[in-house]
C-alpha cells in the first residue's frame, strides 16, 4: 500500500472517530457513534497491516495476540457488573497507557522499524516524542491503576497527602523534562529507562491525593492524559491517525473533566492537583459524610425520568417552603409531553397543615384524579422506574416500619424506596419535622439532588 | 349643573348610585352634588365622608329632588319622590322600564329625560358604564362565597392524617359574566368545576378559568349577534337535559346564572334532575328574579327538597353593597361622562350616539 | 517552497483538539460515562504503533526484544478496544428508551 | 364486641361519631355496631345508610347503651345517658375532663374506662387519631368562608371597566393548625395575607403558604416540646400590640385562633386597636369559647363595635358537620384500631402505651 | 521567510479564525472574538509579505491599494444604517466572491509565480482548484449582486420563477463541470473563460427564485459559498490560512443556514434550490400577507427582554386560553433574577370577564405590587424597553383613538407601542373578540412571536 | 515513505469543516447576524492569494494583466476586511448591556 494511499485511510479513520464522538452528544444517535469508532478502529488495524504488507509468520502471530486480548476485552466486557462500571473504565485506562509505554520502549530499541534513524542516533524531534509519550503514557498506566484501586475499595478512597507532596510532584516533573533533554544529548538507554521508572512514580503521587468522590474526574483526566500520550507516539511514528485521535481524546477528556467538575461545583484546578484544597475540608466534612451517598445533579434526573415509563412525585413540606409547585407541574408537564405517566403521591401529614400539599397543588392546577393518597398509591411505587421525592422527608422513612424506638415509628410511610430509582430533592442531609436521620439517603437506588427545590425542578424542566 | 341622589328602600336595596370613592371624579367635571341624610350610611359609609368631599347634605328626599338637574338613583324612586320631577330634570338608574311602564311613561310625558342603564347597548365603548357586567360579576363571585357558607362540607380536597375530604364538584349554568366569574371563584376554593351554556364561544372562555364545559352534542349555537343567548331548540333542551342528569349525580353545588334578555329565565335543571342529587347538595339560582333556572327555586328562599338546598336570591348584591355600590357609581359617572357638554355645561341629548339613544327610555318609538 | 510535513501535523493536532473540544461541549450528561468509555477504547488506536513495533524487521525477528513488547502493547490495546466498545454498546443499551 | 353511638344534642352539637364512611372498616376489625334512631338524620346521613352496612338502629338512646361495649360519642353525654354507663364499659369522646371533673369521677368511681381525645399526645404515631387536628383543620377553612360570606365586599382584586376591587387583607392571628389552614383558604381566595404567632418554627410555615408573616422583633421563640405555645412575656406582648395597631389599619378581616392549652386565650385585639379599624370590618373569633382573642368577643354572638363586626364562634364545627363528623369518626376509629386487641377480641388497656396512657381520664394520679 | 515558518504563521492565523467564530457564540466574547478575527487578519496578510520578501515599488502599490480599499471599507462601515445590515453583508459577500475569481484569473494567466508550473501546462490538481474557486467565486458574486438588489428594494423580493428553471440549473452546473474537464485536458484559456462567464450566470438563475423572506438564509449559503471558493483557492496556493479559514467559513455558512431555516420552520431545500416548494406556497399565502410583519423566535425574545432594564408585561384572553400564567411568572423571576424590573399592565376588559387576568396572575402567585391598572401604567410604557403582550389583542389596538369608524373607538388602550420593543405573542395574525386588525403588528418595533402563548414562554424561560 | 502534502491538506481542510460546524452550533441566534459578518470579514483571507498575484515577478512587472487582476482583487478584499470588522464591531456595540 502506498504511503498516501494509507495516509488517506489513516485520516478517514480519524474522522470516523471523530464521528463516534459527535454520536456519543445524543441517546439517539449514541450508538451509531460507537459503531463509527468500532469502523474507525478496523479500518486503522487493516490499514496498518497493508501498509506493512507482512502477512507472514510475524502477521499471525500478531493476529494470535490480538484475538487473545481481543478475547480477553469481550470477556470483561459481558461479565463485568454495571454498577462496576467506572472501575473499569480507570483499569481500561491503564492499558491504554501500558501500551504507550512499551510501543514507545520498541520504537525506542529498534528505531529502524519506525524510520526514526537508528540505536544510538535517534532523530531529535522523535526522541523528544516518544520520550514524552512514553512518560505521559507511564503516568496514565499507574494513575489508572491507583484509581482502579480506590474506586474498587482495594484501597482506601480516602485522600493521601502528606506534606511537601505538591513539591516533590513539581520537582518530578522537572526531572523528567531534564532527563528528556539529557537523552536527546547522550542518547543514553539509561535515561530513558529512568524517565519511564520516573513517570510511574509521578502517575500514583499524583492520583493518590484525590478523593473517592472526586474520581469521575481522574478518570477523565486520566483519559485525557492517554489521548496526549497516543499523539506523542503518532507525531514519533508520523502517523495522522494517532494524532488526530490522541489530540481528539486528549483535549475531549480535559473538557470533560472541566464540565465534570463544573456539574458537582469543584475548582477543576482542586481536583487535578488533588489535595491542593483537600486538606482545608477535611477537617470539618469527615465526621457527618460517614456514609456515601450518591450525588447527582439536573441533567442525570432528567434523563433518568426522561427514559422512565412512570415516575411518582412525592412532595413535602421543602415543596412548600421553596413555593416549588409551579415548577413541580411545569417539570410533570414536559415529562407527560414525553411519553411519561406521572402521579403524585400525597401523605397524610406531609407539609405542616393537613391538606397543605393538596393547597399548593391545587394552586399550581394539578388535576385531582393525578392526586393519590398513600393507601391508593402505596402498592404503585414497587412497578414504578423513578420516585421524585421534593421536599419530603418523614413521610418517607422506612424507620417507622422498622424501628419501634423511633419516634415516628408506627407513622404509614411512603414506599418509595421500593421504585426502581429514587431522587431526593432537598438542600443537605439534615433531618425533617421529626428530627431523624432517614435511611434511604444512602440506599444504592437513591440519587440525592442537594439544592433548593424549586430551583433544581426548575432546572430539571430545563434539562428535559 | 347639580347631580342629586336620595336614599334607596333600604329594605329592598342596599346599593347605592353615589360612593365617596367616585365623588373627586365629579368635582373635575365641575358638578355639585347633593344628596340626602344618612345616605350610605347603612354600609359604613357616614356623611361627613361625603360633605369632606364637598357634597352638600340636606335634610330630606324633597329637597334634593328640587334641587338636582340630574337625579341618579340605583333602582326607581317611589311614586312621592317621582311627583316631584319635572321638565328638564334627568333621571339616571336602573329602572326598569319593562315593569315599570306605568311610571315612566308618566315622567316622560313631563319631559323629564329618563336613562335606564340596563337598556346600554353591549359594544366597546360601553363598557366602563355596563352595569350589567359590573354587577353581574359580583354577583357570580358572591353567589360562590354564599353557596360555599352554606354547605356543609368542606369544598377543597385535603388529604389528612384523619382521611381524605375530596374536592367537591360545582356545577355553574350559563357562563356569561355572572358564570364565569362563579367559575373562577370556585376554582380558586379547590372545587371542580363543571360548566354548561348554550353559546358555542363560552367553552374555550370556561375553559380559559380552568373550567370543565360540559359539550351537549350535536348543539347549535345559540348566540345572538349582541353576545347574548336565544332560546334553545327543544332538541337541544332534551339533550341538555339527559347531559345534565348524568352530571348531577355528582354535584355538590349547582350555581345557577342563565338568562334570556326579555324573556323568562329557562328552567334548566327539573325535578327528575333535583332527585338524583346527594342530600346535603346547595342549588344556588341567580335567575331567581327572572324565574328561576331550577324547578322550585322561589325568589328570596331557600327550599328544601329531599335535603336538597335551593337558594333563590332575587337581590344577592344587597350581601355586597360595598363593592357593588362602588363599580356601580364608578358606571354612572362614565354614563354622564358621557352624557354631558361641558363646554356648554349641559347635557347634551345627541341620539346619534348610540349609548344615549338606546339607554333614552321611549316608548312605542317616542 | 517545500514544507515540512511535521507543520502539517502540527496543523492536523491542533484542529483535533478543536474538534475533541467541541464534540464533548455538545454531549449530554448524562452520557458521559458511555463517552468516556468510547474515548478510552478510541485511544487504543495506538495498536497501530504496537503492530508496526511488533512487525519490525523480517519474520525471524519477531521474537526480538522490541518486538515482544509491540506484542505485549497489541495485547493491552486489543484487550481495551474489545472490551472498550462491548462495554459501551451494553451501557447505551441500557439508555434505549423502554418501549411502552 | 359491640360499639355504640347515641344522638348527641344536636342544638349544641351537630356533629356526630360514626358517618357511613367508617362502618367498613369496623366490619374488618369484626366489631358490631348499634346507634339510636335518627342518629344523623339532621346532617343528611339516614337512617337505612346506617342499616345497609349492617348497623343495628334501636329505638332509644338507653338500649345502645345498655347493649354497648364501648360507647362512642362527640361530646360527653348527658347526665341521664351517662347513669346507664356501668363497670367494664368504655365511653371515648372528647370528655373535657377540665369543665367535666365531676361527671367523670363518678364514671371512674363506677369503673367505666373513659378515654378523652383530647387529651391525645401530639405524637407521630397519634396523628391519625388527631381530633385537635382534624377539627381545627376545618375550623381553619370554615371561619374564613364564613367571614367572608358576611364581610360586604369582595376579596379577590378585580381590575374590570368599571374600576378596580383592591385585594382584601386578611390577619390570621395565631398559626397553627386552624390558622395555617385559614391562611391557606384566605389565600386561595385572593386575599393578602398576614400571620402573626409566638412560635418562630411557624414564620416558615406561614411563608410555605404564601403568607407574609408578621415578626415581632427580638422576639424569643415560646414553642414549648409538645409545639405548643407558652405564654408571652408583657415586653413581647407590648411589641406584638405595636407592631398589630399598625398592621390593623389596612386590615379587613381578621381571623383569630390563638390559644394556649389550658390557659384562657390570650387577648390579641385590643380595644385601641379595634378602634383602629375600618368601619366594615371583620374580626372572626375562633378562640370565643376560650375567652376570645379579642377584647369584645361575646360567644355565638356577632358584635358590632364602631361598625367593626366581631363575631364570636363558640363551635364553628356544627356549620361544617358532615366533613368534621367524617373526620371525627376516622379519627376515633384509629384510637379503637389501636385500642382493641383482634386477638383477645377486647380492648387492651396497655398504659405502656403512651397514647392509651395519657388520653385514659384518671383524676389525682388515679 | 522560511516556507515552514510562514506556514507556521497561517497556521496560527487559521487558528485565531477558529478562535474568532468561537467568540462569536456568546455575547460577553463576542467583541474579543472580533479582535481575533482582526489580528489573525493581520498576520496572514503580515506573513504574505514578508514570504514574498519584496519591498519594493509593488509593494507599496499594494499598500496603497491596500488602503484605498480600506478606507472604502471603513467609510462604508461607518456610515450604514443598522437597518441595511442584512444587504450590506450581501453586498461584501459579493466583493470577496470577485475578489476570488480574480485571484483564480490571476493564478491562470501566471501560474508561475504561484509554483503552478507554467502558462499552457499548468498542474493538473491546481488547475482544477482554480477553476473550481474561480467557478464558485463567480456564483458567489452574481448571487450576492442578486440577493443584495432584493434587499435593497432595487429589484422585488418577489420569488422569479419560470418553467425548467431547476432543469437550467442543472444543465449549467453539469455544463461548468464537463468544461472543467476539458479545460485540464486542453488547458485553452478560452474553456476558463467560459466557466466563469457560466458561473456568474449560475449565480444570478440560483437567486433570483427566492423570496425576499429567505434572503438571510441565502445570504448565509453565499456565505457558505466565499468560503468554499476560498478554500479553491487556498488549495491552489497551497496555503494552510486559506484552507483552514476557506472550509471554516464555509462549512459554518452552511450549517448556520441550516438552523436559520430550521428556526424559521422552513425546509433547507427548499430554500437552497429556490423555487422548488414556492410554487405551490405562492398562491395561497400572498393576498393576506401583503404587509410584513418581523417574526420572532423565542431566543430573540429572551435576548431583547434580558437586556432590557424593563419590560412591561400585557396579558390577554390568549394568556388564559393557553393557560400560560405559570409559565409567565417563571418567565417574570427569571427575568427579574437578570436584574430586569417587569410589571404587569391590566386592561380593565382584558379576557373574557370582570377580572378576568386578576384571577389567573393570582393563581400563578403574582404579587398584587406587581400588577397595575391602564391608568396607573399607561404613562410607563414610553420608559420601557420591552412589552411583552401575550395574547392580547383589542386591548392595546391604537385604533381606538385613532379611527371613530372602529367598533372600539372610544376605548382606552394600553399604549404598547411607545416601548422600545413590543414582543406580540400569538398564534396567527388573526384578530380578537371585537375582530378587527391590529395596525401594532405591522409597526417596525413589533416583533411578532407566532406560537401558543404557553409553550412560546416556556421556551423564552429555557432561552433565558 | 513520503506522504504527499495534499493529503495533510485534505486533512486540514476536512478538520477545519469539522470546527467550522461545531463552532457555529454554539452560536446564540441572536449573534446570527454578527455571525455572518465576521465569517465574511474572515473569508477575506483570500487577499493573501491577491498579494501573491499582485506581487508576483518583478516590480517593472507589476501592472501586467496578471498583476491587475491581483491589485483588483486586493481592492475587494481590503474594503471586505476593514467593513466587515468595523461593521460587525459597530453591531456588538448594540449588544452591549446597558448600565443601570
Ligand atoms: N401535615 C400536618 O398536619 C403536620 C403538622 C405538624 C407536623 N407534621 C409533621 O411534618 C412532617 C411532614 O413530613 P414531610 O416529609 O412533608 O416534611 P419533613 O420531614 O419536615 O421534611 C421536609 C424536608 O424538606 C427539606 N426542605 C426544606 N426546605 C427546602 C427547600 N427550600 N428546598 C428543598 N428542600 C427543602 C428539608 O431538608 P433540607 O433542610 O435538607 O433541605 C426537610 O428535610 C412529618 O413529620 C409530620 O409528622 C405534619
Ligand atoms: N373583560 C371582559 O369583561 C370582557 C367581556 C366580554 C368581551 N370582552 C372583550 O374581549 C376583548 C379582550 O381583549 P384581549 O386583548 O384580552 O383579547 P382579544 O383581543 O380577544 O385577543 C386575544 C388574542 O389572543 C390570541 N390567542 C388566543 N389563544 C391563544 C393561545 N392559546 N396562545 C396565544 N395566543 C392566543 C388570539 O390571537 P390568535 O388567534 O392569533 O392566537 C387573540 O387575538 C376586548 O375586545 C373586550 O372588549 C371583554
Ligand atoms: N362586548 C362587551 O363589551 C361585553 C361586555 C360584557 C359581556 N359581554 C358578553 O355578553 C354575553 C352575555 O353575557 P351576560 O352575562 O350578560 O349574559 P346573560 O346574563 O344574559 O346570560 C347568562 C348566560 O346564560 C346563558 N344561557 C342562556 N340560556 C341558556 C340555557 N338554556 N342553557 C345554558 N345556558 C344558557 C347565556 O348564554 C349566557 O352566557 C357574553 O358573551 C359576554 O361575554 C360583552
Ligand atoms: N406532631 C404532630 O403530629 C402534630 C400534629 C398537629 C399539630 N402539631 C403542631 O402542634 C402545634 C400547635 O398547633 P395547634 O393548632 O394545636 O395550636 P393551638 O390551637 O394550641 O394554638 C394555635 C396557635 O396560636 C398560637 N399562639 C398562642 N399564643 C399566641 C399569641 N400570644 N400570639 C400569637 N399567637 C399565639 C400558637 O403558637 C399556635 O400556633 C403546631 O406547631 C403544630 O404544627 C403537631
Amino acid at each position: 500500500m502506498s504511503a498516501n494511499l494509507s495516509a488517506t485511510f489513516y485520516l478517514i479513520s480519524g474522522i470516523l472517530f471523530i464521528l463516534a464522538l459527535r454520536g456519543l452528544s445524543s441517546p439517539e444517535t449514541s450508538r451509531q457513534g460507537n459503531y463509527f469508532g468500532i469502523a474507525g478502529m478496523v479500518i486503522a488495524i487493516a490499514v496498518t497491516f497493508l501498509a506493512i504488507g507482512n502477512f507472514g509468520l510475524g502477521f499471525i502471530v500478531v493476529l494470535i495476540f490480538l484475538l487473545v486480548g481481543g478475547s480477553i476485552g469481550a470477556f470483561i466486557a459481558f461479565r463485568i457488573p454495571m454498577t462496576a462500571m467506572p472501575e473499569l473504565v480507570a483499569g481500561f485506562h491503564s492499558l491504554v497507557g501500558l501500551a504507550a509505554v512499551f510501543v514507545a520502549i520498541a520504537a525506542f530499541l529498534k528505531p529502524e522499524a519506525f524510520n526514526l534513524g537508528i540505536v544510538g542516533n535517534i532523530k531529535l524531534a522523535s526522541l523528544i516524542e516518544m520520550s514524552l509519550g512514553a512518560a505521559i503514557g507511564a503516568i496514565t498506566f499507574s494513575g489508572s491503576i491507583i484509581a482502579f484501586l480506590k474506586l474498587r475499595g482495594i484501597m482506601s478512597g480516602a485522600p493521601i497527602t502528606f506534606k511537601g507532596q505538591h513539591i516533590l510532584n513539581l520537582f518530578l516533573g522537572i526531572l523528567i523534562l531534564v532527563l528528556i533533554f539529557y537523552l536527546c544529548k547522550t542518547q543514553m538507554s539509561n535515561i530513558f529507562w529512568a524517565i519511564v521508572i520516573i513517570s510511574f512514580l509521578v502517575g500514583v503521587l499524583l492520583i493518590i491525593p484525590i478523593g473517592g468522590a472526586d474520581m469521575p474526574v481522574v478518570i477523565s483526566m486520566l483519559n485525557s492524559y492517554s489521548g496526549w500520550a497516543a499523539a506523542g507516539i503518532g507525531f514519533t511514528l508520523e502517523n495522522t491517525a494517532l494524532i488526530i485521535t490522541g489530540a481528539l481524546v486528549g483535549s475531549s477528556g480535559a473538557i470533560l473533566s472541566y464540565i465534570m467538575c463544573k456539574g458537582m461545583n469543584r475548582s477543576f484546578f482542586n481536583v487535578i492537583l488533588g489535595g491542593w484544597g483537600a486538606s482545608e475540608q477535611n477537617s470539618t466534612s469527615t465526621s457527618k459524610e460517614q456514609k456515601p451517598v450518591k450525588n447527582g445533579n439536573a441533567d442525570d434526573a432528567a434523563f433518568l425520568m426522561k427514559n422512565a415509563s412512570s415516575v411518582i412525585i412525592v412532595p413535602g413540606y421543602g415543596m412548600a417552603v421553596a413555593q416549588a409547585q409551579h415548577a413541580l407541574r411545569e417539570m410533570v408537564d414536559a415529562l407527560k409531553k414525553n411519553g411519561v405517566k406521572v402521579s403524585y403521591a400525597i401523605h397524610p401529614v406531609a407539609g405542616r397543615m393537613p391538606g397543605h400539599m393538596n393547597v399548593l397543588l391545587a394552586e399550581a392546577n394539578v388535576p385531582y384524579d393525578e392526586v393519590f393518597e398513600l393507601e391508593e398509591i402505596n402498592n404503585d411505587f414497587s412497578n414504578c422506574d423513578v420516585a421524585y421525592v421534593i421536599g419530603a422527608n418523614d413521610v418517607t422513612n422506612p424507620v417507622a416500619k422498622s424501628d419501634p424506638q423511633s419516634p415516628i415509628y408506627g407513622m404509614p410511610v411512603l414506599d418509595v424506596e421500593k421504585s426502581k430509582s429514587v431522587l431526593f430533592v432537598k438542600r443537605s442531609l439534615s433531618p425533617g419535622y421529626a428530627g431523624i436521620d432517614n435511611d434511604l439517603f444512602y440506599r444504592d437506588n437513591t440519587l440525592m439532588l442537594f439544592a433548593d427545590a424549586k430551583k433544581m425542578t426548575e432546572e430539571i424542566v430545563k434539562s428535559l | 349643573m347639580i347631580i342629586g341622589s336620595v336614599s334607596e328602600d333600604i329594605k329592598v336595596e342596599k346599593r347605592v348610585a353615589l360612593t365617596p370613592e367616585i365623588l373627586k371624579k365629579y368635582k373635575t367635571l365641575g358638578l355639585k352634588i347633593c344628596i340626602s341624610k344618612g345616605y350610605a350610611s347603612h354600609i359604613g359609609f357616614s356623611d361627613s365622608e361625603y360633605q369632606n368631599e364637598g357634597v352638600e347634605v340636606l335634610n330630606n328626599k324633597e329637597e334634593v329632588i328640587l334641587k338636582s338637574n340630574i337625579l341618579i338613583q340605583m333602582g326607581i324612586p317611589s311614586n312621592d319622590d317621582l311627583k316631584l320631577l319635572k321638565e328638564n330634570q334627568t333621571l339616571i338608574g336602573v329602572l326598569n322600564p319593562y315593569n315599570n311602564e306605568e311610571k315612566l311613561k308618566n315622567l316622560i310625558s313631563k319631559k323629564v329625560n329618563c336613562f335606564s342603564l340596563d337598556l346600554l347597548p353591549r359594544i366597546t365603548r360601553a363598557q366602563s358604564m355596563d352595569i350589567l357586567s359590573s354587577q353581574a360579576n359580583l354577583a357570580g363571585y358572591k353567589a360562590v362565597v354564599d353557596s360555599f357558607s352554606i354547605f356543609e362540607k368542606a369544598i377543597p380536597m385535603m388529604m389528612t392524617a384523619a382521611g381524605t375530604i375530596s374536592a367537591a364538584k360545582v356545577l355553574v349554568v350559563g357562563a356569561g359574566v355572572a358564570g364565569l366569574q362563579a367559575i373562577a371563584t370556585a376554582k380558586r376554593m379547590g372545587a371542580i368545576v363543571y360548566a354548561t351554556d348554550v353559546r358555542m364561544a363560552s367553552k374555550e372562555q370556561v375553559e380559559s378559568l380552568g373550567g370543565k364545559f360540559l359539550t351537549v352534542e350535536g348543539a347549535d349555537n345559540l348566540e345572538t349577534e349582541g353576545g347574548y343567548a336565544k332560546e334553545a331548540s327543544i332538541e337541544f333542551k332534551k339533550k341538555q337535559e339527559d347531559l345534565l342528569k348524568e352530571t348531577l349525580k355528582k354535584i355538590d353545588v349547582i350555581i345557577c346564572t342563565a338568562l334570556i334578555p326579555g324573556k323568562k329565565a329557562p328552567v334548566i335543571i327539573k325535578k327528575d334532575m333535583i332527585e338524583e342529587m346527594q342530600s346535603g347538595s346547595i342549588i344556588y339560582d341567580l335567575a331567581a328574579s327572572q324565574g328561576g333556572n331550577a324547578e322550585f327555586t322561589k325568589p328570596n328562599e331557600v327550599v328544601d327538597y329531599n335535603g336538597v338546598k335551593i337558594v333563590g336570591e332575587k337581590n344577592i348584591l344587597n350581601k355586597l353593597p360595598v363593592s357593588s355600590s362602588n363599580l356601580y357609581s364608578k358606571n354612572v359617572f362614565n354614563f354622564i361622562n358621557n352624557l354631558y357638554d361641558k363646554e356648554k355645561k349641559q347635557i347634551d341629548l345627541n341620539f346619534e350616539d348610540e349609548i344615549i339613544d338606546k339607554t333614552n327610555v321611549r316608548f312605542n318609538g317616542n | 517552497m517545500e514544507i515540512d510535513p511535521f507543520i502539517f501535523r502540527i496543523s492536523i493536532f491542533i484542529l483535533s483538539i478543536f474538534v475533541g473540544y467541541y464534540v464533548v461541549w455538545s454531549v449530554t450528561p448524562s452520557l458521559h460515562t458511555p463517552l468516556m468509555s468510547v474515548t478510552n477504547a478510541i485511544s487504543s488506536v495506538i495498536i497501530v504503533g504496537a503492530i508496526i513495533a511488533a512487525l519490525a524487521g523480517s519474520d525471524n525477528e519477531i521474537f526480538q526484544i522490541s518486538s515482544i513488547f509491540g506484542f505485549l502493547a497489541i495485547i493491552l490495546a486489543a484487550i481495551n478496544i474489545f472490551g472498550g466498545f462491548l462495554v459501551t454498546q451494553r451501557m447505551l443499551q441500557m439508555y434505549k428508551k423502554k418501549k411502552k
